[in-house]
């Protein structure tokens, strides 16, 4: 942790970065975003197994670009959602620097290509287990799966924390804020519910980079991930296409290649 | 303000009888912001189309729905007709209750229902749509023809001669195609190539026509009044500018005996070959699958004795781009050569053979100097069987269309026989004699009086060799299906015409739809035969279906006209129905959040990066912007886009929605 | 008047639940689903969780339900005829299970939706429902409800309130007219109370602030821009605080079903920027800092002068399902310190 | 269920698949009227939110049909809506929603006949 | 007050249709109910929501004086989802009208003062039923001046009644359009509002005035009035909060302790210099 609070505070004196994004201690012995300005601060710097949330998301908040040049404290997840905001032309090269930690020490990564390398050397793809969860849901009947989500939306307030907590979900106006014509129902009704979630990753297909800070923050505990990574095993396996691997790469869903499957099609 | 006018058309009783279209006027009158509903026997005609612009002028109707048949026949009919009462033509839409409806279905109330639910679509729809005005696009006003057959030449000569530039593109070595190949046409009996050469030296000298010929379309971007074409001049190995056309090398040429093209395979040709005496341009061209020197590398004996040394073995394919306004199509067609009757020994016997090698033999400048003799021994064929519907109208083959051309073309075959062996005695087997030209019939019935060609009405089952004679077994059907054999000299197959080999490479070059049998589609069967769906390109010849000279000729002209339309005014006028992008008041400018994955959706390049900058000239956002000269409207990126920041005038968000909503009950109609 | 002291065996409160479910009335209480506790209808006693600080979201959903309509419309040929909403027809509630604080959340409530002039469909859900409360014998560091006058052991909003004596037995408060009501249909399921010392078996919470003084505070804060700035840069801008919080009342009015259909009121929080977008395209708070602050004004210096009532019953649900952690009793504590 | 009316609504590209359907009205092809069309550009312009909302008011099943591969008329319309289904489909199916009420078609020019047993699958 | 529920509508027929622009209406409205009519009262300022059943609802003023009964007059332009609805509808089609909402304009309390109006683009209408109230009881006051400005010649709403006002000598009318908006036979000034008001520097002793029109607009005009020796007290202005419910309980309108729509949305510019500087 010390050599991470040492790094930001050089950092911040020598004022390469005007800002550090980090984790420091929060409530309840959870960990929440820092953002320091001043050496000093560094001192409030930790990182431990605690520190999940994607502080990408704060790279889009104009309160936070305000402050200048920003260094983040980057989980794996963050590298490839920084990554994914540079193939959508959302965040400029050397804009920010990239804090990624490897075990007790602290590598720097300021340019796109160093963290394309960082990325590239680790293994990104669904893990065994989140494959066995989707692979458990294949295998549960039509019927049991629609009544398992149907509970599932049945509890959506609609208080778009997802959307909040998605670092990919930064649009200015939001399609749900579209009233002419009204695409989704605003109010939080089953039928709006079903049709908000479904935009919701279908949106983010061949783009969500799996950090998870969806459910995290959905306060009545409905598992998003399940929705995202269904359609991120999708993706690769049907279209061979990695979101976040690399900052000029084409989207999974805008692009196409002759020979897609098209059993289903007769 | 909505003040809707609904019109339903009975189409005479198209509609009416499967339709209720009294209560569908009465439903429709009943739908919020409609205050004109009527029907009318037939509103496409003038009292009805009358009718419409008296209501809009009466009623200052703000949108038309007119129920009646497929906006594909007579949106612009209709479009047409509001704009001249001063409603914006984008205002009316039409709902397809004929095609889509009243014929496809049973009289009932289930039809009537159906009509009623189309209707209050498209009202809700039409309640959505913006005035909108056509777009001004610059016209480049040179043509490009492809394909230099008949059709090819007579499209060249008509828009060069309306004063415009033309591009003709030429894949083999000589434009001519299948005409050149012809000994006489029917049913004139005219030399063919007295009347194509004059036509091919005309194009050849025309000011305004440039000649590519062994050339190939690379690419084609672009749209109507601005494509960018990129042709491949195959290397000819020869200078055309320094070679007079004396065909030394080609007497020269060691290597001879490659199967003649030209001749259909029956003659035979150096590796440095002119195709044809009359071609045009007369200049020779290295065939580099044959040429010893391309093979071994030895030789070049054709440069020795080139008294220019045009000669020039190092050429290279080379690629000229050309920005052109319109291309017509006139790639033509082909016989099937294929051994597609086994039972017929094609391609066993060698003196089976088809049509074209048939014509080869009569013509003056083929292997045999125009004498009847038969390809495997050279002798005079004392009897020769023509076997009509060789492969047409035979679904089983795969081939159910009817050639039209090759009754014809057999009277005329063994007429040219009988001129030429008088003593000769030639029997054709036919289903049925198609000759609806003009002087058509009486140059069949010509040939059956005075010719004595004995014409037997049945299929041939089979043909085979019996002791030097084809004996061709078949029925007569007009003796009560009498067995019957005849024992010939030669046979010759009307095989069926198909499309040329390439054609469709080439249709996916243009984007030009083309049916099962690859012959390119024209926009409407009857009403629009020279254009395609693709605005700017245009059809003239067999290419779009198999035909005669005299009908390749005339739809050539046709298409020369609309080149010639489409060039005659200063700028096109296009449909406005293409995507724009969000713009607002600030401090948001536009709702775009410039990720810009709508410009790799977009297949035709339309969409920009625009820099919005504050008043202090610092750059606050870049958002995307859309071309309205390249945009097609196809709406790719608008399902892509977000945030729906891009829609689609014409088919918007607002306009679908409203459809989908008002189709399922929801929205206009009390529940 | 001094609450009537009764007492209740767990046998008795599930046949209590029972016979609410036979009258007709629909319970609500607080069930486990997943990790988390979160209120819903429930059909027996058993599915009542009672060992857990604090549910996601708050019982408001009885009396101020997520979407709810107000009346419906069929128009035809121009005509257009409304049907006024019958309140005759909304069920008789009984939440169960619910704590001091959202018992006393339903005042600050009733203050907003009844403030100048009453809105009958609210007071027609809070006159049919039924507050159960139980005391909290349990809280964890976001419980602030002494700071802001109520108590784990408060009778205030309640109808009855329980206090688990342990053994499976309850202390049970008869606070209201409808909680005596309630306890006279129960007939003999309640017992009379044998001194039970209820002030042992509560959770303590010491008291973070004075309300009056983060009132004072907030009034002279208004434009102390930093502030604001630095306390709401985590804050994301969703809606998880205001639709988990039992006092927020903020609403929107939607239309669904075309030109036949029904108005529907739906919940709403300052927390987005569209709430005060202008036509123009104006919006006074543009900056999620902004909205940040309207949030503490409004619950602890708007309110309480315009509407006599907190805002706020310190019940930590904000802070519990805020995604960043936004804590509103470390925020609340900074203003109390901030110097002006 | 023998009064069991499917409502279909038919997504369709306004080239191969609307002249399809003219083509099968000339030529008299008979297919339920339960069968509704509507009209878009191209494949390519048909969003899934479309689909949704048509499921969301009340359709029972719903054709989406365009021009084959290399043949649309915008030359990559359908491509990208193929890529969009494929992805769109996993996820109704992901969701326990029967994707057999999504019928996704390339009809040519040839007619529509098959619509009638695209919309007798469920009938 | 409206009748038992608070949310439910009155159902009003649109009479007639006016079309001052091309995307800004006004809509003469009559109740369906004879004695909801006649029962119906309301005072100049006062605001309302109005119904457009399947779409929502939409807040603007009445824009006709009390003075008039049997009908109201709102003007809108055609922005958002709701008002675009509202200028699709026919005379004779039924909205619905909750309402009246918010404070007054207290011209009982302006008698025999001088009057200063001045109004930008589509902030007109809530002058125009002052105005229309106050030339109504002509003689009880002061001079009026009426100082609107626009973008453009056709952005100029209620161009009839402007033409009314200007021919009327018991009135002086000044009207502008913004630099580039005029067209050749504009007789009217040429400039921005705050600019003309200066120039035409009307008497200011014992007036109040009423500016209406975009923040820009105000922000400019107030420092002219208190140049010319106005107190904020007599200067009177409407807000343009985004409203929803319009008595006090949706929070929309919430500046400060004030409910824009119960408070105002009619303010004097020493209460709105008391106000947080949040609308």
């Amino acid at each position: 942790m010390n050599a991470l609070r040492e790094k930001a505070r050089e950092l911040l004196a020598a004022k390469t970065v005007q800002v550090v994004i980090g984790y420091g201690r929060g409530s309840g012995g959870s960990a929440r975003a820092v953002f320091m300005r001043a050496p000093a601060q560094a001192a409030e710097l930790i990182f431990d197994a605690t520190c999940l949330q994607n502080l990408a998301v704060y790279l889009m908040k104009p309160e936070v670009r305000k402050l200048g040049k920003a260094a983040l404290v980057a989980t794996p997840a963050a590298l490839r959602t920084i990554l994914q905001l540079a193939a959508e032309n959302q965040v400029a090269d050397n804009s920010l620097l990239a804090l990624a930690p490897v075990g007790e020490d602290i590598m720097p990564l300021a340019t796109f290509a160093a963290i394309e390398a960082h990325v590239a050397a680790a293994d990104h793809d669904l893990s065994a287990a989140e494959g066995a969860e989707l692979g458990k849901f294949a295998a549960m009947g039509l019927e049991e799966r629609r009544r398992f989500w149907e509970e599932q939306f049945s509890r959506c307030l609609k208080c778009y924390a997802c959307r909040a907590a998605c670092p990919l979900c930064y649009c200015t106006r939001c399609t749900v804020e579209c009233n002419q014509p009204q695409w989704i129902p605003v109010p939080a009704h089953d039928l709006g519910n079903l049709e908000w979630n479904v935009m919701r990753a279908m949106h983010l297909a061949g783009r969500c980079v799996n950090c998870g800070d969806c459910s995290r923050a959905c306060p009545v505990g409905i598992p998003l991930y399940l929705l995202n990574q269904k359609l991120i095993s999708d993706v690769s396996s049907v279209f061979q296409a990695r979101s976040g691997m690399a900052a000029r790469s084409d989207n999974a869903m805008s692009t196409f290649k002759p020979n897609d499957p098209e059993d289903f099609i007769r | 303000m909505a003040r809707i006018g609904v019109f339903i058309c009975h189409c005479g009783e198209n509609i009416s009888a499967t339709v209720d279209v009294g209560k569908v006027a009465e439903a429709a009158a009943r739908i919020p912001g409609v205050a004109h509903s009527v029907d009318y026997k037939y509103m496409c005609s003038d009292p009805g189309q009358q009718m419409v612009q008296n209501a809009i002028r009466e009623k200052n109707l703000t949108g038309v729905v007119v129920a009646a048949c497929s906006p594909r026949m007579h949106e612009p009919t209709f479009r047409r007709a509001c704009a001249a009462a001063g409603l914006n033509p984008f205002l009316c839409e039409m709902a397809n209750i004929r095609e889509h409806c009243s014929w496809v279905h049973e009289k009932g109330d289930a039809t009537t229902e159906k009509a009623i639910d189309i209707v209050r679509t498209l009202v809700a729809k039409v309640k959505k749509n913006k005035a909108l005005q056509p777009i001004k696009v610059p016209v480049t006003k040179v043509a490009m023809v492809i394909g230099g057959g008949i059709a090819g030449i007579q499209a060249s000569l008509d828009i060069a001669n309306a004063g415009h530039r033309v591009i003709l593109v030429e894949r083999e070595p000589s434009i001519g195609g299948h005409m050149s190949q012809l000994s006489e046409t029917f049913p004139t009996l005219d030399c063919s190539q007295c009347i194509l050469t004059p036509r091919m030296v005309e194009v050849a000298q025309h000011a305004n026509i440039t000649l590519h010929t062994y050339s190939e379309l690379e690419s084609l971007e672009g749209f109507i009044g601005n494509f960018k074409a990129r042709i491949r001049k195959k290397a000819r190995s020869l200078d055309e500018k320094l070679c007079t056309g004396c065909g030394l090398c080609a007497q020269k040429c060691p290597t001879r005996r490659i199967a003649s093209e030209f001749d259909a395979g029956l003659g035979l040709r150096p590796a440095i070959y002119v195709p044809f005496p009359q071609a045009v341009p007369n200049k020779p061209v290295i065939d580099r699958e044959h040429c010893t020197y391309y093979l071994k590398g030895k030789c070049r004996l054709c440069e020795k004795v080139c008294p220019t040394q045009a000669i020039r073995f190092d050429q290279e394919d080379e690629i000229v781009e050309v920005d052109v306004g319109a291309v017509v199509l006139a790639t033509g067609f082909d016989i099937k050569h294929s051994d597609f009757f086994p039972e017929y020994g094609y391609g066993k016997h060698k003196d089976v053979i088809d049509g074209l090698q048939f014509e080869r033999l009569a013509s003056a400048s083929g292997p045999t100097l125009g004498e009847m003799r038969r390809p495997s021994d050279g002798k005079v064929p004392e009897t020769v069987v023509f076997v009509a519907c060789a492969g047409s109208r035979d679904p089983a083959k795969g081939i159910e269309y009817c050639s039209k051309i090759c009754c014809m073309y057999t009277a005329k075959h063994a007429m040219l026989y009988k001129h030429k062996v008088h003593h000769g005695k030639p029997y054709v087997f036919y289903m049925d004699i198609r000759a609806g030209g003009k002087m058509y019939e009486e140059f069949v019935r010509r040939a059956m009086e005075e010719d004595g060609v004995q014409y037997v009405r049945g299929r041939v089952s089979r043909i085979f060799e019996r002791n030097g004679k084809l004996v061709v077994k078949g029925a007569d059907t007009l003796l009560g299906a009498r067995p019957m054999e005849i024992e010939a000299d030669m046979v010759v197959l009307a095989t069926a015409g198909v499309a040329q080999a390439g054609a469709e490479e080439l249709a996916q070059k243009l984007h030009v739809s083309y049916d099962a049998h690859k012959f390119y589609a024209e926009a409407h069967p009857k009403l629009r035969p020279v254009e395609t769906n693709t605005a700017g390109i245009f059809l003239a010849g067999a290419c779009q279906a198999p035909k005669d000279i005299p009908e390749s000729v005339a739809q050539a002209s046709g298409a020369a006209a609309k080149v010639a339309a489409l060039f005659s005014q200063a700028e096109l006028v296009r449909e406005p129905l293409i995507a724009v992008v969000d713009r607002q008041a600030p401090p948001l400018y536009s709702s775009c959040v410039g990720c810009f994955l709508c410009q790799s959706a977009c297949p035709y390049q339309a969409i920009e990066k625009e820099e919005i900058r504050g008043r202090d000239g610092q750059l606050l956002k870049t958002v995307a912007k859309v071309n309205p000269g390249l945009c097609q409207g196809c709406g790719t990126c608008v399902a892509f886009c977000r945030t729906k920041s891009i829609d689609i005038q014409g088919f918007s968000h607002e306009q679908v929605h409203a459809e989908v909503l008002a189709l399922l009950n929801r929205g206009d109609r009390d529940a | 008047m001094e609450s009537e002291k009764r007492s209740i065996e767990r046998g008795a409160l599930s046949r209590l639940v029972e016979q609410w479910l036979s009258q007709g009335k629909r319970v609500l209480a607080p069930m486990h689903s997943g990790d988390k506790v979160d209120f819903a209808w429930v059909t027996s006693l058993d599915d009542v969780s009672l060992d857990h600080v604090q549910t996601v979201q708050s019982p408001k959903t009885a009396v101020f339900p997520r979407v709810e309509e107000l009346f419906s419309f069929r128009s035809a040929d121009g005509r257009v005829e409304v049907r006024e909403r019958d309140l005759g027809a909304l069920p008789e509630i009984v939440v169960l299970g619910l704590r001091p604080c959202d018992a006393a959340a339903m005042a600050a409530l009733g203050a907003i939706f009844n403030w100048d002039a009453p809105d009958r469909l609210f007071s027609a859900r809070l006159a049919r429902t039924t507050l159960v409360t139980i005391a909290c014998s349990r809280a964890d560091e976001h419980c602030f409800c002494t700071s802001v006058g109520g108590g784990p052991g408060a009778v205030a909003g309640s109808d009855i309130l329980l206090t688990d004596m342990g053994q499976g037995a309850y202390l049970a408060e008869i606070v209201s007219a409808k909680g005596r009501e309630a306890a006279r249909a129960a007939g003999p399921l309640f017992a009379p109370a044998p001194g039970m010392d209820k002030e042992s078996r509560l959770a303590t919470v010491a008291k973070a602030f004075s309300p009056d003084a983060i009132a004072a505070a907030l009034e002279r804060m208004f434009d102390a821009g930093g502030f604001w700035e630095e306390q709401s840069r985590r804050c994301v801008g969703c809606g998880a605080c205001a639709y988990v919080c039992p006092t927020c009342a903020c609403f929107d009015i939607q239309d669904e079903g075309g030109i036949s259909g029904q108005r529907l009121r739906c919940w709403d929080s300052c927390g987005f920027g569209l709430f005060t977008l202008h036509t123009s395209g104006h919006n006074p708070r543009w900056l999620q800092s902004q909205r940040w602050r309207q949030r503490l004004m409004h619950k602890f210096a708007y309110m309480p002068e315009r509407q006599q009532a907190l805002g706020c019953v310190g019940c930590g649900r904000c802070s519990r399902a805020c995604p960043v952690d936004m804590n509103i009793l470390e925020h609340l504590r900074a203003v109390a310190e901030a110097k002006p | 269920m023998p009064d069991f009316e499917p409502k279909i609504v038919a997504f369709v590209c306004n080239w191969c698949t609307y002249a399809g359907a003219d083509l099968t009205g000339t030529s008299r092809m008979k297919y339920s009227p339960q069968v509704s069309i509507i009209r878009f550009p191209c494949t390519g312009r048909i969003d899934f939110m479309l689909l949704l909302k048509a499921f969301a008011s009340g359709a029972d099943g719903i054709i989406v049909s365009g021009c084959h591969p290399n043949d649309c008329h915008y030359s990559s319309g359908n491509f990208h809506a193929r890529r969009r289904w494929i992805i769109f489909r996993g996820l109704l199916d992901f969701l326990g929603i029967d994707v057999r009420r999504v019928q996704f078609s390339w009809y040519g020019r040839w007619g529509r006949s098959r619509a009638t047993s695209a919309c007798a699958a469920w009938a | 007050m409206s009748p038992t529920d608070l949310f439910q509508p009155l159902l009003m027929k649109i009479e007639q249709v006016i079309e001052e622009t091309p995307d800004v209406r006004t809509l003469r409205l009559a109740f369906a109910d004879e004695r909801q009519g006649r029962e119906f009262t309301f005072r100049t300022g006062q605001f309302g929501e109005y119904s457009v059943f399947g779409e929502g609802e939409c807040t603007f003023c009445i824009a006709s004086p009390p003075t008039r009964n049997g009908f109201i007059e709102c003007t809108f332009r055609k922005a958002g989802r709701v008002t675009t609805a509202l200028a699709g509808l026919e005379p004779g089609e039924t909205i619905g009208f909750r309402g009246p909402y918010g404070n007054i304009f207290p011209i009982q309390d302006w008698e025999r003062k001088n009057l200063l109006f001045i109004a930008g683009g589509i902030a007109l209408p809530p002058m125009r039923s002052v105005i229309w109230n106050v030339l109504d009881l002509r003689d009880r006051y002061g001079d009026i001046t009426i100082v609107y400005g626009a973008r453009t010649v056709a952005d100029l709403v209620y161009k009839r009644e402007l033409a009314e006002w200007a021919a009327r000598p018991d009135i002086k009318l000044v009207t502008t359009v913004d630099p580039g908006g005029e067209t050749p036979d504009w007789k009217g000034e040429i400039g921005f509002v705050p600019a003309v008001l200066d120039k035409a520097a009307p008497a200011s002793r014992d007036t109040i005035a009423v500016v209406c029109g975009p923040p820009v607009m105000i922000k400019f005009t107030f420092p002219v009035l208190a140049r010319l020796g106005l107190a904020p007290k007599s200067i009177f202005t409407t807000l343009e909060n985004r409203m929803k419910c319009g008595v006090g309980k949706c929070g929309r309108c919430n500046t400060g302790k004030y409910f824009v729509c119960k408070d105002g949305p009619v303010f004097t510019l020493a209460q709105l210099q008391g106000m947080p500087q949040e609308y």
